[in-house]
């Protein structure tokens, strides 16, 4: 399974940077959402991929019955989800006001900063 | 255990932490600004101190050992990155009280630049590539939050490709350190400086360090990844200009000083030649862009590029004297780029416009700020005996003994371009009169800046300009510093065994 | 002795302050500072004449070689004489030329620095330390060029000054490191020189050729001669002091310094000969086509400078012996020229010699003294100017090689000049009075006393020239050729060729004069030489310099955000994915392709949200497939033993497709706004990355970690940490720092969120 | 919000609101043990307070959460924090977990600890958080 999803992760890599190459500032955003994601699987995939053997201890033991899967990466998944959470928020609302104070949608169009 | 490696983190946390409580007293904000900054400059001091006499300091963080949890390591070169980032705290923090206006500080201009600190702070002394990513990470957001205070049309357009590029640069890191936990099982850095060389294709290694290049080059604002800084950093009020050209871009650079000295040094031929390359077009990319413009902050934005390339190139040639030089010049430069935007700060109000063609008159009405521009302005430039000259003498030594022509050259001709346009500035706002089309304004500003604010803008900048001048005049202690926090980082066995308490 | 070589800076630090204080009387009172050490100076000629060499070491910046050693010797002495000598002069008479001036103050708080970085030039043993004071000189100088700075001229000249002498600067210090690495890695100049291999250096030609570069530049040696007569932008006093004993004679000084250990080479006679037989010959040649006053001079000071290198270059013995005589003779007659120059500029108001005449009734002293200064100039008896031209012409004519090319251009030369002596001493004072800008009458005595003092000198010591000689000359000469040499001074050494040369350049020196009108005519119409000298290359390189700028700029940082993200991911494709192809060596294993139906499914659709996604021209299109994507993510998370990650996810996904539909919907709807041959541009770079990311996943999961971490962290977990779900013990106490951090970027964002959407709410009420 | 339908909108949160933050309590203090924690929880309770303003609006809902969101954001920041410096009084590292068993009646042994403050303390700020922006934007609506 994890040379299938290297694969579906590329195609989300894919998918992101191509939404951010568009001109259109929504779909600049879109495509950091997506890129997070990908990130988050990659991370999730290249540290292997175990079936149904979820890293809780039961009661009376101290160890996870017949195996883990390894719960670190995990950990570091879900502070990556939390963490893109909060910066795409950021970037949405970003977005959002950008264009109430630009009036424009196309990233072509704001280029006074550069030049 | 050393409590004090964690302050300069916990510090900033509580301060801004309490900011927000007290969101709604802007005085009670301010005393939290310069008492918690002046709290974390005293901390930092005294980590810089205790790992100087003592060694490499460890804190493992929950009582777990390394590499189980997570470590705070204060190494030289972190323990100065954190004094060099409270330095720059303090002083912006002065600096704010006359310069931030009240909407500003009503939207949370305190807590976030406490919170910037906390970032930059752990970036630089955290042991752990993941928790790296998570400073990384708040640095950023609140870098983020500061850059678009006011809302102004440049801002948004500045915060998008700020936003999106620095985005993508986390995102690489993101999953650098997936790949390699994916390939070695751990994410301590010093445990990663015994695993790594233990991975049996080393041109995956290779690979993976890449990305890092990439990722730290986006935050470094190396060629070609810079497009980011130049779009925005001059959009912000200037005391949040001026700490984001001290500290942000230099988060990338110590990250690529630690990455390239502890951890990727199995094939030095290959990545220092990348890093070398990257940083000769650097430097060129950015002092032509300076040469460019004729707005203060853009100029001096072009510049912070530029800079990076010299303290890259320390780190590229990879001898003991050319770390020596990138950490001294690291030193200099973050004093002396910030300084630099604060007194374009107090040119702003005391002429209302930044674009040089609109100002002028300077040397004739204030000429103690004209010497407080020299300083800094000559410095950078590379000019002795000011710091920027021994920072530059080093590296181009360095350069010289490794026999490495090119580069050399690159160095040279960049100092002359980076006086180019020092003298741009000082010729055009200093000496030249005030045009007169623009005088009224002019002297509108300079009516309303009270002497007391002004005063307030001056301390720090002459603090910062006499701290220049020691790093110059008396540099013998500070290459001594930086001559230690070297052997350091070519020895990665210090650091080893500082985390790990094994011999490799 | 450091004291004395540091006290110009301390001064410096007070000038302004003192010269307030002290009023008219300023500048008497201040040059007390130079005229010390001047005396001071005096009392180490005896020591050098009869120890020899002697070297003063403080400490500075050990861990970098850099230290404050002071090297007194013949030549050093010599020059710092020199500096303090006519600097005591210069700034009695600055207080007299820029009387009442506003900025007077700050004029001597950086003349004083500049002083003090010219003494530090020239008695450094050190050679960082050498360069440090160097490029004081460049920047104090630069300062006192722009003096007039509110004039567009003097910030350009000014300018121009700096970027030249810096620029050679920067090359010199790339020389000087060399310098020391070819010594065995001493820094110090005693025992850099006391070497005798430095001309085997495998990188001597370099070497050679960066060390030229600084002293060419400092020195205005063709072709950078063109920064000196525009350095003139300057106030008189400090011309004069520039151009007599200090900067452009910096790049001398370190010459003949360095001549004992690096000269002698067939590269260095030719590079010094040439260059400097050419400058003489510029100079003289551009002296003759000016009427500018300080312009004249100007060019005359750019023809020393060419002998003077010349003569270096040349390197024998009556060489050597004829580049000391000529540098004191030189310092002596320019200074007092200029502050002439400077007097009957102050006085009438004008520059230009054409239009004065007639003055000596109305200012005879400067009327002789101009006389006595102009002899020396022209190289005629009894005055010290006419030893050092004899000894020059003899140095020519006995050179190692091509003497006969060094014996015709001095000549040539010392024609000229003496065309342009007569024409400076002569033209302003005879003939008719003519009307000028300000009613003439002699300077004040400030202005007079530097000028009639060093023109006394110049007569002095020609006619007893074995004083100066002795004292003086001889043991620089010692210094510069490295070895003592017997020699005296005397104006008449019987009737031998260049006694003749001498008449010969007087006669046809004195016809120039006769004919200057004619002569002037004729070469004010060659402008081509100013349409195409370095000057205009200069011109040429800064234009282009700003060209290249901005082509440079607009190319890279054009504004449009895709070209930046192309350049990015491009960057990140070519170093990784080269990097993968060239050094991961094994062969990409396939790894594990097992799945089960509800796996495919859901990655499929992944897949297709995330295609569908980037397509789509329907913004609730792209939300929608967008939740898809973060759903599946989410199922795939729970199918692989992850259910916080699961939760988190789908969460995190409500919540983020709520903001989306929030906000999105009050922006306009998609429109397709780039081209099919961008969107395939794009398209391609987006794959590349993301094949990259594939290839990149597959090799690391071909990887078998034997012992992560994370092994440790499960055992711990519920003994040691009590708790029983893994991941969130990690996320609370194995690593809560990170978590930590993640709370503050949550609470950064909210912070940020609010501050835009209030800034907006206020925008509005207002 | 439109008033069709709102009645049952309204009737719903008012019911499902106490019932999510009961259940984000549970989430939370299971989380050491269960699939669950701080963060989780906390955006429960914030579906629950963004459920009853989509219902009612931001003037009725901000009084239910207590204080500021920008206070318990800061709150639950000096929380986490401080349940890291706690166990530097106790000589140990920052972060060090500090175990307190309490006895509960009809709870049983609770175990109360530093981690679990650090839990709550995440809780705050992201309920905090989350709340701070949905309020905001729905004021900037109205």
């Amino acid at each position: 399974m994890e040379t299938i999803m290297a694969f579906v992760v590329g195609a989300l890599f894919a998918a992101s940077i191509y939404m951010m190459l568009r001109r259109s500032i929504v779909k600049l955003v879109i495509g950091l959402i997506l890129l997070s994601n990908a990130a988050n699987l990659l991370i999730f995939t290249v540290s292997g991929l175990t079936r149904g053997l979820p890293p809780l201890i039961p009661e009376g033991s101290s160890l996870p019955a017949g195996g883990w899967a390894d719960p670190l990466p995990q950990a570091l998944v879900l502070t990556a989800i939390v963490i893109g959470f909060g910066v795409l928020a950021f970037a949405v609302v970003l977005i959002h006001r950008a264009y109430e104070v630009i009036n424009e949608d196309d990233l072509d169009k704001m280029r006074s900063t550069d030049t | 255990m050393s409590p004090e490696v964690a302050l300069p983190v916990i510090i900033p946390f509580i301060a801004g932490a309490l900011s927000l409580i007290f969101y709604k007293s802007h005085a009670a904000q301010r005393w939290i600004g310069v008492v918690g900054t002046g709290a974390l400059l005293i901390a930092s001091i005294v980590l810089l101190y205790n790992t100087y006499t003592q060694g490499i300091l460890v804190m493992e963080m929950g009582n777990w050992p390394a590499p189980f949890g997570i470590v705070l390591v204060s190494d030289l070169l972190g323990a100065i990155m954190t004094v060099l980032a409270a330095i720059m705290g303090f002083a912006v923090a002065i600096y704010s009280l006359p310069t931030i206006s009240k909407d500003h500080e009503a939207f949370g201009y305190y807590p976030l630049t406490h919170l910037l600190l906390a970032g930059v702070c752990g970036a630089f002394l955290t042991g752990d590539v993941f928790n790296l990513y998570v400073w990384v990470e708040v640095l950023l957001v609140a870098s983020f939050a500061l850059l678009i205070l006011g809302g102004e049309r440049a801002q948004m357009e500045g915060a998008i490709k700020y936003v999106a590029l620095n985005l993508l640069s986390s995102i690489m890191l993101l999953t650098a350190v997936g790949l390699t936990y994916g390939l070695t099982g751990t994410l301590n850095m010093a445990d990663l400086a015994v695993k790594l060389p233990e991975v049996e294709d080393q041109g995956l290694v290779t690979v993976v360090a890449m990305l890092y290049l990439v990722s730290f080059g986006i935050k470094a604002g190396a060629f070609p990844l810079f497009f980011w800084l130049p779009a925005s950093y001059h959009t912000p009020p200037v005391a949040v200009s001026a700490l984001f050209a001290g500290l942000l871009t230099k988060v990338g650079v110590y990250a690529l000083f630690r990455f390239f000295t502890l951890l990727f040094n199995h094939d030095v031929g290959y990545t220092h030649e990348l890093l070398l390359w990257m940083s000769g077009f650097t430097m060129i990319t950015g002092v032509l862009g300076a040469a460019y413009h004729y707005e203060i902050r853009r100029i001096l934005s072009f510049h912070i590029v530029s800079q990076i390339g010299y303290m890259i190139m320390g780190l590229a040639l990879f001898t003991p004297l050319a770390i020596v030089g990138g950490v001294f010049y690291i030193m200099h430069h973050i004093i002396v780029k910030a300084n630099l935007f604060l007194v374009g700060g107090v040119v702003y109000f005391l002429r209302g416009s930044y674009e040089l063609k609109e100002i002028g008159g300077l040397w004739r009405t204030k000429p103690w700020l004209g010497l407080l521009f020299l300083v800094p302005a000559l410095s950078l430039a590379g000019l002795p005996p000011l710091s920027g000259f021994f920072g530059k003498y080093i590296i181009i030594r360095a350069g010289v003994e490794a026999e490495s022509w090119g580069i050399v050259a690159v160095a040279l001709v960049v100092g002359l371009l980076t006086l180019y346009s020092m003298i741009k500035i000082w010729a055009e706002a200093f000496w030249k009169a005030q045009p007169e089309e623009h005088e009224e304004r002019a002297a509108q500003f300079e009516r309303t800046l009270s002497d007391k604010s002004l005063a307030l803008m001056i301390l720090p900048i002459a603090a910062l300009a006499a701290m220049t001048v020691f790093i110059g005049l008396g540099a013998q202690p500070i290459y001594e510093l930086a001559d230690a926090a070297a052997e350091q980082l070519l020895d990665s066995t210090h650091y080893i065994q500082a985390v790990l308490g094994e011999t490799p | 002795m450091l004291i004395a070589v540091l006290s110009g800076f301390i001064l410096a630090a007070f000038a302004p302050w003192l010269t307030r204080s002290l009023g008219d009387k300023a500048g008497w009172i201040l040059a007390l500072l130079p005229a010390g050490l001047f005396a001071y100076f005096l009392t180490w000629v005896p020591v050098v004449i009869t120890d020899g060499a002697q070297v003063v070491h403080y400490p500075w910046i050990p861990g970098l070689d850099i230290s404050l050693s002071i090297l007194v010797d013949g030549l050093s002495l010599l020059f710092a004489l020199l500096i303090s000598g006519i600097g005591t002069f210069i700034i009695i008479y600055a207080g007299g030329y820029l009387h009442g001036h506003e900025d007077l103050p700050r004029f001597y708080a950086i003349m004083f620095s500049f002083m003090a970085a010219m003494l530090g030039v020239v008695l450094s043993n050190n050679i960082i330390t050498l360069f440090v004071f160097w490029e004081l000189t460049s920047i104090t100088s630069y300062l006192l060029i722009g003096f007039h700075h509110e004039q567009k001229d003097a910030r350009w000249f000014a300018l121009q000054g700096l970027l030249v002498t810096v620029g050679g600067g920067l090359a010199l210090l790339a020389g000087l490191i060399m310098l020391a690495l070819a010594g065995g890695g001493s820094f110090e100049l005693s025992e850099i020189l006391a070497n005798e291999d430095l001309r085997e250096y495998g990188f001597y030609t370099g070497m050679v050729i960066l060390i030229l570069a600084g002293t060419f530049t400092k020195s205005a040696q063709v072709p950078f001669h063109f920064w000196l007569p525009n350095a003139m932008a300057a106030p008189t006093p400090v011309s004069a002091f520039l151009h007599s004993a200090t900067m452009v004679k910096a790049g001398v000084y370190l010459m003949a310094r360095l001549n004992p250990g690096i000269g002698g080479t067939e590269l260095w006679l030719y590079a010094l000969g040439i260059f400097g037989a050419l400058t003489m010959f510029t100079g003289s040649f551009m002296a003759l086509r000016s009427t500018g006053l300080k312009a004249v001079l100007a060019y005359t000071t750019i023809m020393a400078l060419g002998t003077l290198t010349m003569l270096i270059g040349i390197g024998t013995e009556q060489a050597i012996i004829a580049a000391m005589t000529f540098l004191l003779a030189h310092a002596l007659y320019k200074a007092s020229l200029f502050m002439l120059a400077g007097a009957l500029d102050h006085e009438t108001g004008t520059k230009d010699i054409t239009k004065l005449g007639g003055l000596r009734r109305l200012m005879p002293i400067t009327f002789v003294t101009a006389c006595i200064a102009a002899l020396s100039l022209a190289g005629l008896p009894p005055l010290f100017g006419f030893i050092a031209k004899e000894l020059m012409f003899e140095a020519a004519l006995q050179a190692p090689t091509i003497g006969l090319f060094f014996t015709v251009l001095a000549v040539l030369s010392a024609i000229m000049i003496v065309a342009m002596a007569a024409v400076f001493a002569l033209r302003p004072f005879i003939g008719d009075l003519k009307e000028t800008p300000k009613k003439p009458h002699e300077a004040p005595l400030s202005m007079l006393i530097g000028p009639v003092v060093l023109a006394s000198l110049s007569l002095i010591f020609g006619l007893v020239g074995f004083l100066p000689a002795a004292a003086l000359v001889a043991p620089a000469v010692e210094s510069v050729y490295g070895a003592p040499i017997d020699f005296d001074l005397y104006l008449w050494h019987g009737i031998n060729l260049p006694l003749m040369l001498s008449v010969l350049a007087v006669a046809l020196g004195l016809l120039l004069f006769w004919k200057w009108n004619a002569v002037l005519a004729v070469f004010s119409r060659m402008t081509f030489i100013d349409r195409f000298g370095p000057e205009r290359g200069y011109e040429k390189l800064m234009d282009g310099l700003v060209w290249l700028a901005a082509w440079q700029t607009r190319l890279l940082q054009n504004g449009y955000m895709r070209n930046y993200l192309i350049t990015i991911v491009l960057t990140t494709v070519a170093l990784t994915g080269w990097t993968l192809f060239v050094h991961a060596g094994s062969p990409m294993p396939l790894g594990d392709i097992s799945f089960s139906l509800h796996e495919i499914v859901v990655a499929g659709l992944v897949v297709m949200g995330a295609i569908v996604a980037s397509v789509t021209s329907s913004r609730l299109g792209a939300v929608a497939t967008l939740g898809m994507v973060g759903f599946g993510i989410a199922l795939i998370y729970v199918f692989f033993s992850a259910p916080d990650l699961g939760t988190t996810q789908i969460m995190v996904e409500t919540l983020t497709v709520i903001l989306l539909v929030l906000v999105l919907f009050r922006l306009p709807s998609f429109q397709k706004l780039s081209s099919t041959a961008s969107r395939m541009r794009d398209a391609v770079v987006a794959v590349s990355l993301g094949g990259l990311m594939t290839l990149l996943i597959l090799a690391v999961n071909a990887v078998e970690v034997t012992e992560p971490i994370s092994d440790q962290l499960v055992a711990w977990s519920y003994p040691e940490a009590h708790g029983r779900n893994i991941v969130n013990v990690i996320l609370v106490d194995f690593r809560a720092l990170d978590t930590l951090g993640e709370i503050f970027v949550v609470g950064l964002a909210a912070i940020g969120v609010y501050a835009m959407i209030r800034l907006r709410a206020e925008d509005k009420a207002k | 919000m439109n008033s069709m339908g709102s009645l049952i909108l309204r009737t719903t949160a008012r019911f499902l609101l106490p019932l999510l933050l009961l259940f984000s309590v549970f989430v939370l203090l299971r989380g050491h043990d269960e699939p669950g924690g701080g963060f989780i929880a906390g955006l429960v309770a914030a579906v629950g307070f963004a459920l009853y303003l989509f219902a009612f609006d931001a003037a009725r809902t901000k009084p239910l959460l207590v204080m500021e969101p920008q206070v318990m954001v800061g709150a639950g920041l000096l929380a986490a924090t401080v349940s890291g410096i706690l166990p530097v009084f106790a000589g140990l590292p920052f972060f060090t977990a500090l175990w307190w068993p309490v006895e509960m009646p009809g709870f049983g042994e609770v175990k109360f600890s530093t981690p679990l403050i650090f839990d709550i303390g995440v809780y705050m700020v992201v309920l905090g958080s989350v709340m701070k922006i949905i309020l905001a934007l729905a004021e900037a609506e109205e």
